[in-house]
């Protein structure tokens, strides 16, 4: 595990998964911090769909981990209120796909208000949304669309791949004087365990983490796709090719001083995401390095991405989503062009 | 406009007629239908329930307790009307001709699922909810452009009432007066919320009033009362009279998918009583059975026939073809875009295959 | 609940009181504090308009007619409530004590129109129709549960109900009880479309009945009725009651906008003739004359000094500093992220100033 | 003017703007095909708050020229039932920055029933809506989110610059058997007059146009932008640098080629748009000249673009706006990198 620079409160720790982590870290401000409230659908006595918020209203009460109707924009629209009236909503969209009735409120309102008010109201507000393929959910269940928040001014999005990294980032957006979006991958919700510590630690919003070095292509990824560009990675050094693995943490604002570091070392940048190409992320970084980096490159940039089609039935998800060999093939053809 | 909605009943738990009104209408093949369709599509619900407990299909979202609503409704359409279904009425969908193969593949997360047999009008499950209601607004107003008398019956959940698309579904179809029926399955719960946490209205029949549309409260473990009830509002919407809003009075037993713990949120033994005293089929049986039409042979005929029909279900959705990786590019446009054809090609050829 | 939703008066247009219940509480006072909060926001009305035909003021919307409405609803708020306003409800946010000059600079496309009065509750304008109703519930639930006795208004028109925010903000305000006012200044028309195309339901104030909420409608040209009605309505929100909402039946005289052209939708004689005969100002001096309150002096005095006030902020808005151009980067987070600081800096050097 | 391969079947041409041309493309289509209806707020006896629509209920009644509810999500929820039984409904949304309340109906179902049900149902509607800055309108009113869309695989995007393209684009989005978006930018609906044949003709989808043939950068824009691209590749001209100018017209699917050709020819590019940096198709664009042309690239693509904030109250649009003197800039960079 990599060391962060991030304070942390205690030393002792727990075996968590990333979901657990999550309900950690609410827990965590719950506690802390009487102005956060957690409102959503059958976050209460259920726990949430994917328990993210389990033993949350027993432990905080029903006026602090809040039932709501079942209404996406009644849910963003009325946490607004609470928030420039003094509260700290954490709002659970149950599945990201689930989150568009709710993007009026989100685009002309959640992200707008500071700059509309110049400052007089604020929205302190955190959205967390379960996101993405592979866990064979029913239709509509398993989008990915980071890039309709990244392209609204006024919120930051952040989509952590580690239950270290959930824990800490989302204590951050929920001290965090702006809204955030907080994406988290139901594909690894409960993928592993790791070492989370106890009370309250930060890890700074904006900043990207390099999980692995290496010379010759830089990997860029995000959320479920960490691993899928880890294991790729380990196949491209059987071939004698190393990469630099960056997983990105935050995608607005993105960390461009890691990835031009690694791409001016490099060379060469593979992006992984499971977002649909045109539109998505990748293009962004694509940017960014077109920026940065242009005389450093010695190859086209590969973009392994989701299809330009929507995300599919279940029963083709797995053709969908970038694999291991999908990523090693634009390997490949970076470092041989 | 009237204020109170008292739930309606034609045939009370016992199996017996309160409202005398409809003895003519119900005879005795009538009765028959809806315990044929009631129990052909439990027993379908029940076998989805034990495929996705061997692994053999994906998530479910099962509907037992819910079947008066969903076949009294479904039998009261004319075969050219459109069915707008949510994920939890595949057992109206199944009874309005629905393939059954289809529904299981549906819920094996493949395509086929979602394409209706040759010429009906059912429409793709709405996962988001309450987005159907407006669709149905549109396909009820097209059929009363082109002059035919044909409706739409939109199905739709308590909590679904809470949703903008509700509200505006129901304006659109009241000011242009469109034949739909609107067919809420208060089931009382959304997932873990109660309805007393999803609405302060005692009734969902008196959001009709809102629109100044006729609404109804009917018991939706009374197929009588469903039947009768939606029969009447399509003949109202066929004749100019526009939509109405019914709510359906009802429980689902189980778990609201197959993902779902019910014990987390409610005393499941509340779902015991239920069944024993107001389970939909057993009802009917009663009425029969106190009516005199009840016979054993029949029932067994028909048990045997509904297995073997949903065992053959089964088996075409197991030697379905597998599914086709051009089915992910498509069906996107009529024609593929270059960005598509193009993910496609390397696609194909990365997976060592032709683009066909 | 009630279904009958008669259109409520309390001084008719003849200036006649109509309900004998309010004769001890309409004080002298309280007559000539509406009439002059109604003529101070005609006066800003009519020069925004004149401004705006000369150049000085970008596109405005107008409220002239709907005085009483936004006067009366204002006038019954404390000082800590929260005040929802749409685009045309400035009339409302200055009798509640927003700064003149800042709704000039609004209108002028400036940033600044939207900082409230120090300590002013007062939301920006809802642009987006109906999305301030959800916000409403919000806030006024956070009061709730600051144990405070604050209540909010929010104001919204007829074309407002059929949004889906509509909807699902005041369900949200049923169901926790939020002390909000939900003011409805039905007016007739959203732009050109009028409410039979926008709603096949005879009222708004019925809408209340689908969450079960107190409803009302009155005549929203009759400030009296306005006032107390909201007045009561505020009382039972910071007592626990939760929402009500109001429908306040008015007319706006002139063009929904200064880019708008009435004419095109709707004859304008209409507008002349409720002028003449339920205009919410004439009801007032009607009044004031019948009971020998009317003094010509005072009315002189006070339009002398509401012109001088309106003089007064035009200087403030034309001699406000010109737009600021680091306002453009320096209010979309609290700390610029890296993407903005570097467009503000380039932007910065090639227009030749100096990031500060 | 450019040749258009067109279908035209009228030699007879009139003088028209924008957004009488979009009128023209409207009449012309109800007039040829039953099954087309025009819904939206204003619509009908208004004539539309721009007039795209005057006169059209007139001619064609209240069953074919609609007002509507003020409801976008009721507006497309509707129009997507009455697409799947037989018309063809062409939708006004009053303002871009008002579509986000039928954002769901749009990504959920307008864009995917095809997929869905493998073609049995489909959705040819058309979605217009004025769009962008630059004409003093209101706060809100002014949004250019094209990227919204882009990302949504199975809808079109088509944003004409000039009135002959608005109106062939137009009638072919009508006749498209796939949604398609139709962005009509406001700021240049009545800025010139240009001859537009009366009659039925068709403008190519996903077909860039070159307006002006240069050599040295390639300059990329659609809708407003595109005369801002143009005055600037005057200036450029003044100090002998000769800029190929393209105007895109179709932003989903690019038109892949006209980009490739040109700026494998002249190895420079610089982007116009009025939507944010940060997820703005720009960023598309520099991806698909990174594929295609890697290796023609003289210096880093530039883009000029509205910047990562909201489109601002319309004291400050001009300053949010790109502008000649900032693409001249860009020019300038690529040019002397
Ligand atoms: C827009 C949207 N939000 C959330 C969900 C997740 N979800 C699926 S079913 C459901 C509850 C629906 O309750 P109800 O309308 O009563 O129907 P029921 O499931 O009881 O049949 C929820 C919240 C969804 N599918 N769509
Ligand atoms: C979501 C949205 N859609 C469309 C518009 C454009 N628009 C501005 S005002 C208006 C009519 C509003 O009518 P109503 O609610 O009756 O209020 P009024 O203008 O009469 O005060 C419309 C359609 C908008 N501002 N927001
Ligand atoms: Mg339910
Ligand atoms: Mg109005």
């Amino acid at each position: 595990m990599m060391i962060e620079k991030a304070i942390v409160n205690s030393t002792k720790t727990n075996q968590l998964t990333l979901v657990q982590a999550v309900t950690d870290g609410l827990r965590t401000m719950l506690e802390e911090d009487e102005r956060v409230l957690v409102l959503g659908e059958d976050v209460g006595k259920n726990g949430g769909v994917f328990r993210a918020t389990e033993g949350l209203q027993k432990q905080f009460g029903e006026d602090r981990v809040i039932d709501t109707p079942l209404s996406e924009a009644g849910i963003v629209g009325t946490s607004i209120g609470l928030a420039v009236n003094g509260f700290k909503p954490v709002v659970e969209i149950q599945f990201l796909g689930f989150i568009y009735p709710a993007y009026e409120q989100i685009m002309t309102h959640v992200s707008r208000i500071r700059m509309r008010t110049m400052g007089s109201f604020t929205v302190p507000m955190v959205i967390r949304a379960p996101y993405g393929a592979g866990i064979r959910a029913p239709e509509i269940h398993s989008d990915s669309v980071e890039a309709l928040f990244t392209h609204m001014p006024g919120i930051k999005v952040v989509c952590p791949s580690s239950a270290y990294d959930a824990k800490g980032l989302l204590i951050a957006a929920i001290e965090d004087p702006d809204p955030v979006l907080f994406m988290e991958s139901m594909r690894i919700y409960r993928a592993s365990r790791e070492a989370v510590p106890e009370g309250k630690y930060t890890v700074e919003i904006g900043k990207g983490k390099k999980l692995q070095d290496g010379n010759d292509v830089t990997l860029i990824a995000w959320g479920a796709m960490v691993s899928v560009a880890l294991r790729a990675a380990e196949q491209a050094k059987k071939q004698g090719i190393t990469c630099d693995v960056i997983d990105l943490r935050t995608l607005y604002p993105i960390d461009k001083d890691i990835i031009t570091e690694s791409v001016q070392k490099t060379g060469r940048a593979v992006i992984v995401h499971e977002a649909h190409q045109t539109g998505g992320l990748g293009n962004d970084i694509i940017s960014i390095i077109n920026d940065t980096s242009f005389l450093y490159l010695k190859s086209p940039i590969e973009r392994v991405t989701g299809f330009d089609v929507p995300v599919p039935f279940f029963s083709l998800e797995e053709q969908y989503l970038p694999t291991p060999e999908r990523v090693m093939k634009a390997i490949e053809k970076v470092v041989h062009f | 406009m009237k204020l109170e909605f008292p739930i309606l009943q034609i045939v009370d738990e016992n199996g017996n007629l309160v409202n005398e009104n409809y003895r003519k209408a119900i005879t005795e093949e009538l009765v028959k239908k809806f315990y044929y369709h009631m129990i052909r599509i439990r027993t379908f619900d029940r076998k989805a329930i034990s495929l996705q407990r061997q692994g053999r299909l994906g998530t479910y979202a099962p509907f037992e307790g819910q079947e008066a609503s969903q076949v009294g409704s479904a039998l009261a359409l004319e075969k050219d009307d459109w069915l707008f279904p949510t994920y939890r009425d595949h057992g109206a969908a199944l009874t309005f001709g629905a393939g059954m193969s289809r529904i299981f593949l549906y819920w094996n997360g493949r395509l086929e699922g979602c394409v209706p047999e040759k010429g009906k009008k059912i429409f793709p499950p709405a996962v988001p909810i309450a987005t159907q209601i407006p669709h149905a607004a549109g396909a009820a107003l097209a059929e009363k452009r082109k002059g035919t008398k044909n409706a739409a019956i939109a199905y739709f959940g308590d909590g679904a009432t809470s949703e903008g698309d509700f509200h505006e579904g129901l304006n659109f179809a009241s000011v242009f007066k469109a034949p739909v029926v609107y067919f809420n399955q208060n089931n009382r719960f959304a997932i873990s919320v109660p309805i007393e946490k999803q609405m302060n209205s005692e009734t969902i029949a008196q959001k009709a009033l809102a629109y100044n549309m006729p609404g109804f409260r009917i018991d939706g473990n009374d197929i009588f009362a469903v039947y009768f009830q939606v029969l009447e509002a399509l003949k109202f919407a066929r004749h100019g009279g526009g939509s109405t809003l019914i709510e359906a009075v009802t429980w689902r037993y189980g778990a609201h998918t197959t993902s779902d713990d019910p014990t987390k949120y409610r005393d499941q033994s509340e779902s015991e009583v239920i069944r024993e005293t107001r389970d939909p089929l057993l009802r009917v049986e009663r009425y029969m059975k106190s009516n005199g039409i009840w016979k054993e042979e029949w029932v067994q005929k028909i048990t045997n026939e509904i297995a073997a029909e949903v065992e053959q279900a089964v088996k075409e959705m197991e030697n379905y073809p597998k599914p086709n990786v051009n089915d992910l590019f498509d069906h996107v446009f009529e024609k593929p875009t270059w960005t598509i054809s193009q993910q496609k090609e390397q696609y194909l050829q990365l997976i060592g295959r032709e683009a066909r």
